[in-house]
């Protein structure tokens, strides 16, 4: 039986197969910058993103490019889902002049103008008020942008995240809450953060559209997301969309995780979004001999490509250390 | 009626409205958006009548949610908006110091220099009105530690009519700080005054014997104490700083240079006040100018107590300035 | 008829006339403060309960002298319900060293030990946490107490308000938490600053009991306190309670009250507590004739003799300017 | 097995853990409360095992509400307890701001002296990991400005070991910084180490050619520099201040008096930073007795970027401090 035989994939499985694909260019991308991080290549803090890829590639599908997006600190999956390069996003966590932020920011600080990407917040909460200004000058010039904004569900205790919710709410402003559901904040799982677990309930205590989906399912997200979208920005006000998932890997370098079980990780990592989808595409037939095998050559020739050029890219001049505390020319 | 060309007589609230007014009408990306700042006519009257003018969308009041709309700000001048921030006092400033901090202030420089945030916070601040020890900070001096932002504060008409158009033409995030006693403050202002540069400390009155540094609400104070001395045979140039970040280093060097002597007028607590850093300043750059130690006049180290007598025992007065002058005269040689 | 004919009033009228007579001396005292004030005797701000004596007296009456009560900048009816003395209050606004925060904290900084009244205070929702916290220490104390705050409708938007309720609702800390919906904060309708506008039901969402209760009924109000505090005490964790009343006067004695109708004012004027409770008590017969005029003289007599008290205290000396900055021998 | 009476080696974070378990065992009113303090083990692991030993009460893991938790801790502290608040990190401590400046450094004096407010607030402090603009404040010099709180700076194992208890006994308010870098910072313990008070600044090393005056994370940068100056013939003393609020300034002064020269090495940022107050009490005290002005090495007036080579360059290092004090020791006659 030749390659040709297989059932030709449709628009949909097509789709599915660039699902697939986005997913995997996070997965890959990470588990190289552990090596880098353990070979002292890339420093500061690193948050991983791996298990819970399926999130940020589902709500970026439903984005349009001229939408804005604010993430924090643990947004390698945003920036690569959202169009950013492996290579800017490599440079970035080299500390080389090339990286997206010129080496300033780091893993926890990804900016870039061009997809509007407003970082990369290290301040549990933080963004989301910067979320509601986004949408708020969109709403004020007339332009039919939505901003998504991503957060923990840690932040959720914050009084940043109550004030947030209510201003866009009362505001009727464009904004998509996409609150990334992991069950734990660093160490602290929901039920000791939260008197009451049920997030979704929270946001729709603001009058807010509120809806639970399986953040493990890239699908299941995406079809929320669009959904979400076209409410918001239809000018509906505000939405907010919970997105279980789980982190399978520690908080950051420096977690002994103490707090979980290995066991109820390895639970969910049967529910790992990834292996998920090429079951599901395998087993359909529409994932052709040796292309999943192709996709991985890309994928790990696209990040070795990453490294040589953040590898190659140049420092900022020591000189320039004072830059960009104020605009060019403005003092 | 009076000849267009003459100027007129106007409070420092007045020209604070019609700055705000002018940039309004200047340009559509600006807005002003605080709490009551709309229906209510602003907590000090500054805004009064501007809704009616301009509409609730410009005019935006908003819930006491400090640190959600100063966000907002930031994040609507990163988007296109010239957005004036009303924080209706610098206490309250402090729910909000994580977004002007770790947000406005770093934003351009996190990003590699992509984002500029073009916003203008207004806070009035200050003592002196009995409102006790929450009511009553005035911390201006201390917002001037944080690299990224611009700090003014208007202490004359003047610059109550055009710092703020100058603010609002800066790429980055610019604090100006309305001392509340001086908004009933009135004085002469010119036909044609407007923008102001920022630049720069001023003169407000000239004399050779020593330089009397000072900003803000203490202006006034610092002006009268200059007068009384004058009586007394001190001849007290007067230094308006203006802007407390970026420091007009240059400016107080040169004043002090020619004066040999100098006395700082400042409503911060003592300790850490800004004070401090241009006395530092003094130290690292005209030592050997120096016929005296220079002296400060800075608010008692106690949150302001309510009693009349306490919180004007607490806060700089004409007298103590004064006093401290003629010491500074009196020492060295 | 002599006075003798009149019923003889139950237990239950009795503390109904008890309970007219704290809200009229709250009444009167807050009458003369509006004199004192034009007279300049009185400085800073002078923020009136006038209209809202009923929450703050029937709130009272539930509580046992072990408990704990925070306060606002508008807390002269909690500080006199509680047991502050006219003296002591008077002489507080007067900046005197007699007063109960020797003249350092004025109106808005009522503080007294004995009653465990821990202020007065003028950041909008700055009291939530420490209720939080002074609950928290009874409870690792095995002390039955509850604590009290008080706080308006305009702080429910506030960041320590959202961070408050979860603190204690998680912990199920004994705070009863009593948030004053005067319809207004500042200039700043209800509706133009909360997305939901029904305050209990944003409570609920803690998980935190929540009942809406007429304000402007004063035995409603002691009726809904006692049973929430019998909750809170018994350790049922914090209960919520929303009184719906509403501030005769302005904000301030700066507040030109541009943002409301006359006629709104005027139409809740005919709902104050005072005279619906002077009404019942004289119609069903509980007043004796007089009766009324003894209180009120009884009440003028006290409130003349607080001021006499507060303009022959002594002031506290300059010298001690900075004590109490850091405790005594602290140093 | 080592003899009971000779001294140990610990590390910076063994001494703050050894110090927490102590008041947890001395004072039943005691208990650590903050973000993962618990069954994480503390993000810099200065609690791990805690847990298990005083149990989920008294090592109490909060949601992240710095504002609600930091006065939760203010409230229980003015009823009887004795709470010991972890804020993860300065940089999100300015989200408790309001809470620490309007509440905690301010109810002892709006009270008329009733209610005092025995809390102990430790957070980690300091740059030089990479961390950037958001990460890598030093702001324990900003906070000195506060009356009514006290501000305590350990930059050695003993005052790691020590300081806490001291903080615990104090009436009023103590924020206590700990300079991440110095976690795994080890060295020499006494074996009866135990409370030290807080009063006094401490000179670590001896010297009569000038003086070196730091704090915090700035310690063993500040003596390795001296070291390495003995070796160019200059003989540096090191002054560390060890609590910022009250200032120490008799010891300073003293000090300068004897060395008649003076550099300041201080992780702020330079403007407005507490070497600008120590520069100006040196002037009001001791600016006769002055050879040179006094130097400062703070950190650039930048965000913190992440690159390691700008990061290093924005941060005080041993070469700086060196070349500043040979400019000093040059300097002047
Ligand atoms: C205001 C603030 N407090 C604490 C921290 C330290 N911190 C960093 S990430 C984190 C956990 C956040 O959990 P969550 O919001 O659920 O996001 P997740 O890491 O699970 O993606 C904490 C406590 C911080 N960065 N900001
Ligand atoms: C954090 C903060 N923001 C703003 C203010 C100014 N302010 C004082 S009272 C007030 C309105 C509060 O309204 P509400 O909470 O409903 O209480 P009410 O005055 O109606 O009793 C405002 C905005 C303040 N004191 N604190
Ligand atoms: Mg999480
Ligand atoms: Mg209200």
């Amino acid at each position: 039986m030749t390659v040709s035989d297989t059932p030709a994939a449709s628009a949909v499985e097509e789709h599915e197969v660039h699902l697939l694909r986005q997913m995997l260019r996070i997965r890959r991308f990470e588990e190289k910058c552990i090596e880098l991080y353990s070979a002292s290549r890339i420093r500061g803090f690193l948050h991983l993103y791996i298990g819970e890829e399926a999130v940020a590639v589902g709500v970026m599908e439903a984005l349009e490019p001229g939408d804005a997006v604010v993430a924090t600190y643990r947004e390698h999956g945003h920036a690569l889902a959202r169009g950013i390069s492996a290579r800017a996003l490599m440079a970035e966590m080299f500390g080389k002049q090339s990286g997206c932020s010129r080496g300033r920011g780091g893993s926890m600080h990804i900016f870039d103008a061009a997809t509007r990407f407003y970082g990369g917040n290290a301040i549990v909460g933080g963004g989301l008020p910067i979320a509601v200004g986004l949408a708020l000058a969109d709403r004020m010039q007339g332009r039919e942008r939505v901003t998504a904004c991503f957060f923990g569900e840690g932040a959720v205790a914050e009084g940043e995240f109550h004030e947030s919710m209510n201003l866009a709410a009362l505001w009727k402003l464009p904004v998509l809450f996409c609150c990334e559901n992991n069950l734990y904040a660093m160490g602290t799982a929901l039920a000791r953060s939260e008197s009451e677990t049920n997030v979704a309930v929270k946001a729709a205590s603001y009058d807010v559209p509120a809806w639970t989906v399986d953040g493990m399912d890239v699908r299941a997200v995406e079809d929320a997301a669009r959904r979400a979208v076209a409410g918001v920005r239809g000018g509906g006000g505000p939405y907010f969309l919970e997105l279980r998932t789980y982190r399978f890997r520690a908080h950051s370098m420096y977690d002994p995780e103490l707090y979980r079980q290995k066991q109820e990780v390895e639970e969910w990592k049967k529910r790992d979004p990834i292996a998920a989808l090429v079951d599901r595409l395998q087993s359909g037939g529409y994932l052709a001999a040796g292309q999943l095998e192709q996709m991985e050559t890309a994928i790990a020739a696209e990040i070795d490509d990453a490294i040589a050029f953040a590898e190659a890219a140049p420092l900022e001049p020591v000189e320039d250390l004072t830059r960009f505390v104020y605009s060019e020319g403005s003092r | 009626m009076t000849a267009p060309a003459a100027a007129r007589t106007i409070s420092y609230r007045e020209a604070m409205r019609e700055a705000i007014r002018e940039a309004l009408q200047r340009d559509p990306r600006v807005f002003l958006m605080g709490e009551d700042v709309g229906l209510y006519g602003g907590c000090f009257a500054v805004s009064k009548g501007l809704l009616d003018e301009f509409g609730p969308e410009r005019i935006r009041d908003t819930p006491l949610s400090e640190s959600a709309f100063v966000g907002a700000g930031i994040g609507a001048a990163m988007n296109g908006m010239r957005p004036i921030v009303e924080i209706m006092t610098v206490n309250f400033s402090l729910l909000a110091l994580d977004q002007i901090l770790n947000n406005a202030a770093t934003l351009l420089h996190m990003s590699g220099g992509q984002f500029n945030v073009p916003l203008v916070i207004r806070m009035a601040t200050g003592g002196g009105r009995q409102l006790a020890a929450q009511h009553s900070h005035s911390l201006e001096g201390w917002y001037a530690h944080i690299p990224g932002i611009k700090v003014l504060t208007p202490g004359t008409i003047a610059d109550a009519r055009g710092m703020l158009w100058t603010a609002l033409e800066d790429p980055d995030p610019v604090l100006i700080f309305e001392n509340a006693l001086l908004y009933n403050m009135e004085g002469e202002l010119a036909p044609d005054a407007g923008a102001v540069e920022i630049a720069r400390a001023a003169v407000l009155r000239e004399g050779s014997d020593v330089t009397l540094i000072s900003y803000g609400g203490s202006i006034p104070k610092t002006l009268q104490a200059a007068t009384e001395l004058k009586g007394k045979g001190v001849d007290a140039r007067v230094l308006d700083l203006r802007t407390l970040r970026p420091l007009d280093t240059e400016s107080v060097l040169a004043s002090v240079r020619e004066t040999h002597r100098a006395v700082i007028v400042d409503e911060g607590w003592r300790s850490g006040s800004i004070s401090a850093e241009i006395m530092a300043r003094i130290m690292e750059g005209a030592l050997y100018d120096l016929d005296a130690p220079v002296a400060r006049v800075c608010t008692e180290e106690v949150p302001l107590p309510y009693a009349r007598h306490l919180e004007d025992a607490a806060l700089p007065q004409v007298p103590r300035i004064v006093a401290a002058v003629l010491t500074v005269v009196g020492a060295g040689g």
